[in-house]
């Protein structure tokens, strides 16, 4: 398949030379935004996107408030330089989609009971976007919810894995995103075992489905080892830096 | 709001449905793999190049298309556009209101999109006219008509209804420019892409939920399969988890439910 | 008039084979929607329009109640195929207007003062529209009032005369609208004789005016009949069906 | 919020207003069938190419034309295009508020709208320049100033007298283009329709009901005659009845009224 | 330079042959519309601008209700007709803009705390539109503040200053603000002597700022005699006339 | 609902604030005029043709820069299009609220907008590419990701900072068209417009205020100045008045300031 040999090489390698079951290099930060309640970064591949929660808080509008669980509200939004072509900056359809995504793979790990009567808001901006920034956001957005010391069942982990070709590969970049042959993004509750979020593009097997989705699992433990590391730091270091996280050249 | 948040369901009822589905069964006698009633007609809109109204057990949805000439997106320059949209009418239900289309059915006009988008139904490149120009747009609306649970399924049948049978004027190239002749085609149609939505109640999964199964649901799922048994779509819906193990057997459930759909759906629309 | 010529021939046939003062085809189902209070569908020549009615219930927000009597909903609204170009689903200025002339022309036989401080809720949805739109949606909105078990004064019904040249000529399809000389929708309170809609477009003499309108009254009694007909139908039959006509060819 | 239903009258003024009616009087001496004190100022924003500011009673409107060239409709490629809008200024009434246009604004606007239109009054096949690719576009936009009833009449006359006194470039088509020349002028206008708006409070009908009338009104009818006496648009509003011997008594009594008024409007903007 | 020499002539004459200080012709009225509490019409070179003030009033929504004073609200906006050419009906990002810079230059002359839990409603109508609207619109609206009756501290008058080339000139028209190289309205207090606006827009060196800023409140001074002028002619003329100012034409 | 009206300063910190105001000095140990410590990151997203991370003590802003060509506006046939556009996001504060910009963020981005147009510090003529048919348009979009008072320079300073660091493609005209070249250029900088905000509290005028100040104040004024020490842009806010001689003074306290932080900023961005 044509396709399939411009985005692999014979070897199995990649167009940025990883090979079929390898994330793209992974940042986060915790506690990068000063009002927030809580707060992280996520650099993963060239995604660059910041989450913060404010929470609980009061309800506002009063008739949305849940006598016996907290409001989950999220927004996903991409800025207007974020990606090649200058993006409106008002809620896209798609925006609007993964919003609601985001809130459903997110609310099963928040303990929303220990919150009757509030709101926890989850806003997710990603700055510069590449392929799998909804995972990427998910991933960030937990950590943000624990920074706040919003009670958690879990963490909430995503990793999207794809084809190339017929090829199961794991965490597709843009570039294999567009030109790939299917993307399935995937969260978990890494400890519990269990998804969160499942959404499936592309034309796969009964059996490269099953592959896809079982590495797309076992890629986001990958990236909880990350999770767990980052807030770690958060807790443990006295030296916070202000900032998200430095650029080489800066 | 979400509709499935504001249905109410007496307690009595439930008590009664989570017995019975206990047992393998639902309120309304079906099997829990067994789909509600199908019952498809097209053509129903002459004005529309193609049309469908579809009842799924009491929900029902029509669906029509619209074909026109337009530029393609910069980034595919030898594809035609095939858009989705889909609109739950005040008079479908109780608690859908006028306005602008709500979370619930962006989310929905998109899950079905998808489907049929990536299932490559229509083969999007011979839509194409003048490359980089002039491209064949094919606008699918979807009026909900009445909401009974799985909007989803139902929606989605009737895109595949509509566009199935879907007639086009034919068009020829003059230098750079397309022209329509009298000529009048198919849509080129490749596959048939069918969405089974699947939801959890208590232990029990079912395939089809109706409105108050809905109300109860903890978990939902849609995937989608073509003619030859891939997986071409899903989203998993609800603020809730599902195990490894149920998403891969309701996988396999999906594959053999949509096959029997799958051979109604082109029965009624040869 | 060149115009007359085409629209009607020398011994008074319309396009569609139509006398002067002829009906086009019309069907009605009364109780169509299956989750409305009350619902009905028409076809009137090829206008496929299904209205439904929800209510009396709570008026939101709650500072539209009124003390003494129902608030009247309505909405007038086109599907985007219904036409021959896609229509934008947003709602168009002639909706809004026609949503509120549906409004008034219904509200004289609901007996608004029998449910105080509640809505009751009109939605009228064209899946495919040509001439006369208006009065037919009318026509089968109030079918659906009855429907719903609305206490009405009486039904109303509609119809639309118009001029194709100087001939005064009974329910213009879309092509004698757009191209004819005049429209003039009418609805009526058939029994009182009371007429709850009129809209004038084109030019009339003094004559013409009286010859067109006193038609419109006239027909729209004929429509009445059709309605009480679909009415005794709908509530002395055993056999519902459960969508809306069926097509020959279904 | 309509505006009709927010304005309170006190109730021994209503009393007395019923009282007067029943004799054939109204409260402020006019006779059943008189309008109000009409005044007529045209050329008031010299950046339009026409403009008004009627007053009828205490009711003011301003209408401003905008004249450019455009595309025309496709099902009217040899016609221009004329657009009549209107906005009721939050400083014209303590219950208009800023933000889209309202309901009833839209319902001014298209009423009035259609009373030009439908009497053929500008003849837009004069504004084609070429056809299916350039027409003249004619905006009319309608500022109300203050409300004190029958904004329909104020705003059809304002308009009207913007019409009759606007002028434009004139154009040359040199091969496919129109290119604007710096002879200037008039609107092509072939007749001059009136607006005669009727109300009927208890068993009296009213030429020209003010706030206070239009408060107590239960009916209200519109109906625009052209200069030969011909009905070329009417709009019956409110949720009421009406008769079918008083639609044709208000036909007779617009033909009657406009006469006068026309001949005013003529005198005025000659 | 080249624009300077257009704009203003070796005698230091301007294009329509005003001085470098002259204000443009001004006429003001005051109580011209009927419904309002308070309203004045402005007309300023051929900026037209009628202002009208409703208040107090209820404040709606309830939750934006002030207990300690009065919540003053504004709007600034222009006509579609008013400029060359035709303006969308709907606020701009200019017009909202410049509809908080007139409410915060009004505030300070209305004793707002004499009004709690009102709300009191400045509406500004530029139905033809020249250099310096926003300051002739201020003009007129504090004059329709105190023809309401409202309280108030003092009055508060504009005048917009600028550069041609570079010469400082008083009260930029049209021309002159688009061609020239800066414009500064300001407005002030005129018995307090102090700012209430102030927007600059341009290259000024630190003298030519003082120097336009100083004449600016200079030629606000001489506009304020008018407004006191156009208040008296209100107040002491048993002739009120019932439209704005009428035309010579007319 | 602006965001200073809801901050909430607790009175006992008031008074202190107030208490050292009094005394010449800040609860955070800065002079009056002296500005917070300011933080300049550029090239931080790849994807925008410039980029800046700007911090001013807490308050954070990104600002992204994205060059396409476009048609110049009919006034000025002749000029690139520079547009600036800012979004308070809902992520940079308890106060802020997702949805279209409010009053607030207009001001925000037509100030700073105004700041770097006004100074010529892009000069547009260079931007144009075919007169009056095609031009480079330049969308800078500012994103606050942290509000602590002074958006106004903070943000101005990311446009400039951002502005500065640009590249863009370079075009070549071929007969009526603007083609792309493989060379990149920078934009053309003429100038570095600097943002000076002071704020007065009680008697107190004092540089960079920030939200705790912000909420305390009765008075700002922004005023830009370019490295000639001219002022080229100005806007006083609150509703509040300021004295003719603090305009001046403010004048002089802008030049003076903004010397020092245009050195950083050029130094931060050669």
């Amino acid at each position: 398949m044509e396709t399939e040999k411009k985005l692999m090489d014979e070897d199995g390698n990649r167009l940025d030379g990883r090979k079929w079951n390898q994330l793209r290099p992974i940042r986060l930060e915790v506690g990068v935004v000063k009002n927030a309640d809580g707060s992280a970064h996520i650099e993963w591949g060239k995604n660059k996107i910041t989450a913060a929660v404010y929470g609980p808080k009061e309800v506002h509008p009063k008739h949305q408030v849940l006598p016996d669980r907290a409001l989950l509200r999220s927004r996903y939004h991409m800025a207007p330089f974020s990606v090649d072509e200058r993006k409106n900056p008002a809620p896209s359809r798609r925006e609007i989609e993964i919003s609601k995504v985001i809130r459903e793979a997110l609310e099963p790990a928040v303990v929303v009971e220990d919150y009757p009567r509030t709101a926890i808001e989850v806003w997710v901006e990603v700055l510069q976007s590449d392929g799998g920034s909804r995972v990427a956001g998910i991933t960030a957005a937990s950590l943000a919810l624990a920074d706040a010391g919003i009670n958690m069942r879990d963490l909430v982990v995503g990793c999207s894995c794809g084809l190339l070709g017929e090829h199961v590969v794991a965490d597709l970049d843009d570039t294999e995103d567009k030109e790939g042959n299917g993307d399935m993004p995937v969260a978990i509750m890494p400890t519990k075992g269990l998804v969160t979020l499942l959404q499936v593009d592309g034309i796969y097997t009964r059996e490269n489905f099953q592959k896809a989705f079982e590495l797309a699992i076992e890629k986001g433990k990958e990236v909880y080892a990350m999770q767990r590391e980052a807030l770690t730091k958060r807790f443990f270091s006295s030296d916070l830096t202000s900032g998200p996280i430095e650029e080489e050249a800066a | 709001m979400s509709m499935k948040k504001n249905y109410v369901v007496e307690t009595i009822r439930k008590a009664q449905m989570m017995d019975m589905l206990e047992k393998g069964k639902r309120l309304d006698g079906r099997a829990l793999d067994e789909p509600r009633k199908l019952t498809i007609e097209t053509g129903i809109i002459q004005k529309a190049n193609g049309s469908a109204r579809v009842s799924l057990g009491n929900s029902q949805v029509i669906a029509g298309v619209k074909i026109a000439t337009g530029v393609p997106f910069p980034d595919t320059p030898d594809k035609g556009l095939l858009v989705v949209n889909a609109e739950i009418l005040p008079l479908a239900s109780p608690y859908a209101e006028p306005g602008p289309p709500s979370e619930e059915a962006i989310e929905l006009a998109r899950v079905v999109d998808r489907g049929i988008r990536e299932s490559e139904m229509v083969d999007l490149t011979k839509l194409c006219l003048v490359e980089g120009k002039s491209v064949v747009t094919t606008f699918v609306d979807c009026n909900i008509m009445n909401v009974d649970g799985n909007l989803f399924d139902a929606t989605s049948y009737a895109v595949v209804a509509a566009l199935r049978t879907s007639k086009m004027k034919k068009y020829k190239v003059e230098g750079d420019k397309a022209v329509s002749t009298d000529e009048v085609v198919p849509v080129p149609i490749e596959r048939t892409p069918i969405s089974v939505t699947m939801a959890r109640l208590g232990g029990a999964v079912i395939v089809d939920p109706d409105a108050e199964e809905e109300a109860m649901m903890d978990m939902r799922i849609t995937i989608t399969t073509d003619d030859d048994g891939n997986i071409c779509a899903s989203q998993k819906g609800e603020a809730s988890t599902i195990s490894p193990e149920l998403v891969l057997k309701a996988a396999d459930t999906s594959i053999q439910v949509g096959r029997a759909i799958r051979s109604q759906m082109v029965e009624a629309t040869r």
